[in-house]
């Protein structure tokens, strides 16, 4: 069930929302995360997606998190083959549609050893948009008459008052943390995405904490001279850290596509091995490496290079 | 299947059959909410031959992209999907467009169908013990629940073809009837189901499912014999004419590779 | 109360809403609003206020017609004594703080010819975005207790079927027709806005029709480089209008400030004269100049050059 | 008012003292949704002084902005207000902010205030037939209801300071006690009033507005005879310290024609 709005109001008013600077490592900023909570992460599928975020939360093994995200791909089975979390809320959870059906999300689920409550793509977005705008819920139109709807006890049916025709309701989802990954964002945490926006800024706004991992940090200057391109205000954001590559093997929008190469071999491991290919992998390129930096000395510099090439001509136009 | 091989061996298979007879369906100047390959290809088929004001919407939050033969993105919530597109706008606000009535149609797949357009894509089994947890609706629950006319595009099996499907996890005409406006869904629909053996639309007030016309070489039987379910069959049935060389042309053109018009029965 | 789901789905499936070009004259354009209708104005007081279209649509002598803003200003009462409109939705309506509260205003509703229906200016934000995302209403926690609510029967009180709170319920507001003015649009009428988006976004995806005036018509070529630039949707567009210097005397983000000596001209005139002073005004500059660019031509261009210069001086940093 | 006036003539007038009193207020870090005029020169003076991370939201759809000295915007809905910002956003979802708990202070003015905070923008005289029809709520009723704190600025006089608002745009705490929860409005509430005269904040359960500080060289007499309802007066009395000349300094540097800071009572 949604939180109270007591509850709520009091964890944003009680934040330092001052304009101060919150650079710092990977590894503090992931220190803001607690056991237990729920954690949104920004993106979608195999694109925006915080995965250095991910790798180090996996890294200071955090334990009973729920996870959450518009869609979820192989960030999601490495999260729950580490068992950082045992219950994840998304809308369609596989590496990818040409990569099949995930093993370790088939095992992990049929086998009950975790929980995935599947909303649809819109509903979950409409969750965390009443979470950012202060409200318990959102009515809509869909999910009405499925087999998705009785599996959902916080999904409530009503006669709306103005037209009497029958509106599902979906509550406010309001995450304890948001990890999101952007192009560029000011030491304040003023962000400014490119591209696609997928969820990002509603997430940021229905979570008590959000953690930018950034490809660059720009100048606050930089940001003031184009205010109308902030996409998520400083306030609402507690820590910022500068992660070139911060997605890969996952793409972002003008700087790099997926790391396909690294997909197929990722996926190759999972589908031929199921959990057990997961956990080489995490101990491979999650576990042994010392650095983010180190796990992309790991990956081939021919296949970043194409990566990099591909994302950025999205600008050549 | 014999007949059907020895056609889709001639000239074209059964993933090009669907993705051509699907394109000719779409009108120009419509706007269209649709997921990677199937959709995607047919649509851009159809803006190349009749339809060069047809719009794609992607729910990676893309409206009108343009597509680069040979470069197909392999999902919807990425750059290759969003290159010189119209507008970015994120998922919630892209899918919110259908519920205001912008969407014409949408374009789906779905692991199971029913005889009433319900759509599985969530578990094979029971959902409490599923023999198979599939990746789940993505935006398919909205997408069918308000774009105006809902287009399925499947290969035509009596596995896929069943008379109740495990799990409405997409919503068809439920259980027939005015079912669907019961349940709230008061706008759309199922509008066409597109396989390798013919086109299917729904009876008007029983909603189940008919065929509508029987693609090059198929035969009534056939359909029959893939359905699990008892397949409305009326006296008259259309025939669809066979792809055209210059639509088999510029297909291959957009998936030289065959990434996503690869013969399901080959 | 709202209008029902079906018939505004209608109005919509209705439109071609192919990629078409759109571009027409100030005339044509304002042809598509009919008597009766509810115009809904972009901008927000002083601010973009699509100036240009209600100029042509007083002298069209639209008549009966519902008008709604977020913020009123001079444009208000040009309206209203020009009995365009007796039916106002806004949630303030002067010209300005610094020019005191409108004497024309003041008449047309002290004297009962006109209904000044006010909502806060969340609200009536709200009531747009609720239009915008084809659902009856959006739950909020304003207006509650005060006097507003009695006034106003749409809205309504509801206990939160989550959280057993009181909650207001405001109606979706979908106008027939938008008026809006952008700094760029395409032919086909993708809108890219500069600077504050007011509520131009909402206002745009809750109406039947939209039109657009123009500072410039720029490429489709040049939307596709920068697509995550675009505010507005092509397929939600009726007409496209090139008009520079469409808001004046009011501002256009970028582009020029208000001309202050003109606004400080007409408010001296209105408050002097009251309705009769804003008469003198509509038969100076709305009905005798044959065009917009004629009515430009009587403003002084010093005036106009100082509000450029000012105007521009936002991307001079 | 003999004793202001002398007082103002010396040093500052009342609008520059209502002004340094506001800002004294303004805590280091904290969020501050305002108007134009008064609410933003405070601000900008508290950001000179004590509260260098104070930021400024505008309904206009501005975070944070910079206001230069001599140009102060005359609305909160224009360019000049939204000047190297942080972020611009639309007009509702700057609103919005707010009803998430992001903003700890709203300040605002009104033509009437009552003896519960409440604040009246829309009728003098009766709604259905008012004397004078005002420009309405813009923001006000939206802030109130939403910010954690706010803060009311007005001029001292009986004719504002009325037992009962004609009207009440702009909740403050209703009809006392606890009736401002219990319509539903549980967050925030309003926190001071600063008046030349003094500065006056609410008991804590019958929410009726009470004399917390005069300024300098103001009697409770004074804000007696010019306040229409009974003001609470406790045994202590605070007493704010007189505008300090870097106060003063400062403030005349922001408004140099006094645009805002020009005295009522002159």
């Amino acid at each position: 069930m949604p939180r109270s709005y007591k509850e709520l109001r009091e964890v944003i008013e009680n934040k330092d929302r001052g304009l101060r600077e919150k650079v710092m490592s990977l590894t503090e900023a992931i220190h803001l995360i607690q056991d237990g909570d729920h954690v949104a992460a920004g993106g979608c599928h195999y694109s925006r997606t915080p995965m250095a975020a991910i790798w180090e939360l996996i890294r200071q093994k955090k334990k009973d998190l729920v996870y959450s995200r518009s869609i979820s791909s192989t960030e999601g089975d490495l999260l729950l083959v580490a068992e950082a979390t045992k219950h994840v809320i998304t809308s369609w959870f596989s590496p990818g549609v040409t990569w099949g059906v995930s093993r370790a999300m088939r095992h992990y689920i049929q086998e009950k050893l975790a929980i995935y409550e599947e909303w649809s793509h819109m509903s979950l977005g409409l969750r965390y948009r009443a979470g950012a705008m202060g409200i318990p819920f959102i009515p809509t139109r869909v999910m009405l008459g499925s087999d998705l709807f009785p599996r959902l006890p916080e999904l409530k049916e009503m006669e709306c008052p103005y037209t009497g025709e029958k509106l599902a309701l979906v509550p406010a989802l309001n995450p304890n943390v948001a990890i999101l990954h952007t192009q560029r964002c000011d030491p304040y945490g003023n962000v400014q995405s490119e591209g696609l926006p997928f969820m990002d800024q509603d997430i940021a706004g229905a979570s008590d904490k959000v953690i930018i991992t950034t490809e660059r940090i720009i100048s606050n200057d930089q940001v003031r001279r184009s205010p109308d391109r902030t996409s998520i205000p400083f306030f609402q954001v507690d820590a910022v850290v500068e992660v070139p590559y911060g997605c890969l093997p996952h793409e972002c929008y003008g700087y790099y596509e997926p790391d396909f190469s690294h997909m197929d071999y990722y996926v190759k491991l999972m589908m031929g091995k199921g959990p057990e290919g997961v956990k080489e992998y995490l101990d491979q390129y999650v576990y042994a490496p010392e650095s983010w930096t180190d796990y992309l000395e790991m990956l081939k510099f021919g296949d970043i290079l194409r990566a990099t090439t591909d994302g950025r001509s999205v600008y050549n136009d | 299947m014999e007949e059907v091989f020895t056609m889709t061996k001639n000239s074209y298979n059964t993933a090009e059959l669907v993705a051509i007879m699907s394109a000719r369906l779409l009108e120009d100047g419509k706007i269209i909410f649709g997921g990677a390959g199937m959709p995607l290809i047919s649509c851009v088929l159809a803006q190349k031959m009749h339809a060069p004001r047809l719009t794609i919407l992607f729910e990676g939050g893309v409206i009108g992209p343009h597509i680069e033969p040979g470069k197909l993105p392999p999902s919807t919530n990425e750059q290759r999907a969003a290159r010189r597109g119209n507008m970015h706008l994120s998922i919630t606000d892209v899918l919110l467009l259908q519920q205001r009535g912008y969407v014409d149609y949408g374009f789906l797949g779905g692991a199971q169908i029913d005889q009433y357009g319900n759509l599985n894509s969530s578990f094979i089994g029971d959902a409490d013990n599923p023999k198979v947890r599939l990746p789940g609706t993505g935006g398919a629950n909205d997408i069918a629940s308000l774009a105006s006319k809902i287009l399925v595009a499947m290969h035509h099996e009596k596995r896929r073809f069943v008379e109740k499907v495990d799990f409405i996890t997409t919503p068809g005409y439920l259980q027939g009837g005015d079912s669907r406006e019961k349940a709230g869904l008061t706008a759309g629909g199922i509008y066409r189901v597109i396989t390798h053996l013919g086109l299917f639309d729904f009876h008007p007030t029983t909603r189940r499912m008919r065929l509508e016309a029987l693609h090059p070489g198929a035969q009534v039987e056939e359909v029959q014999e893939n359905t699990g379910f008892e397949m409305l069959i009326p006296d008259e049935i259309g025939h669809t004419d066979p792809p055209t060389e210059e639509e088999l042309r510029i297909l291959r053109e957009l998936d030289p590779d065959q990434r996503y018009t690869r013969a399901k029965d080959e």
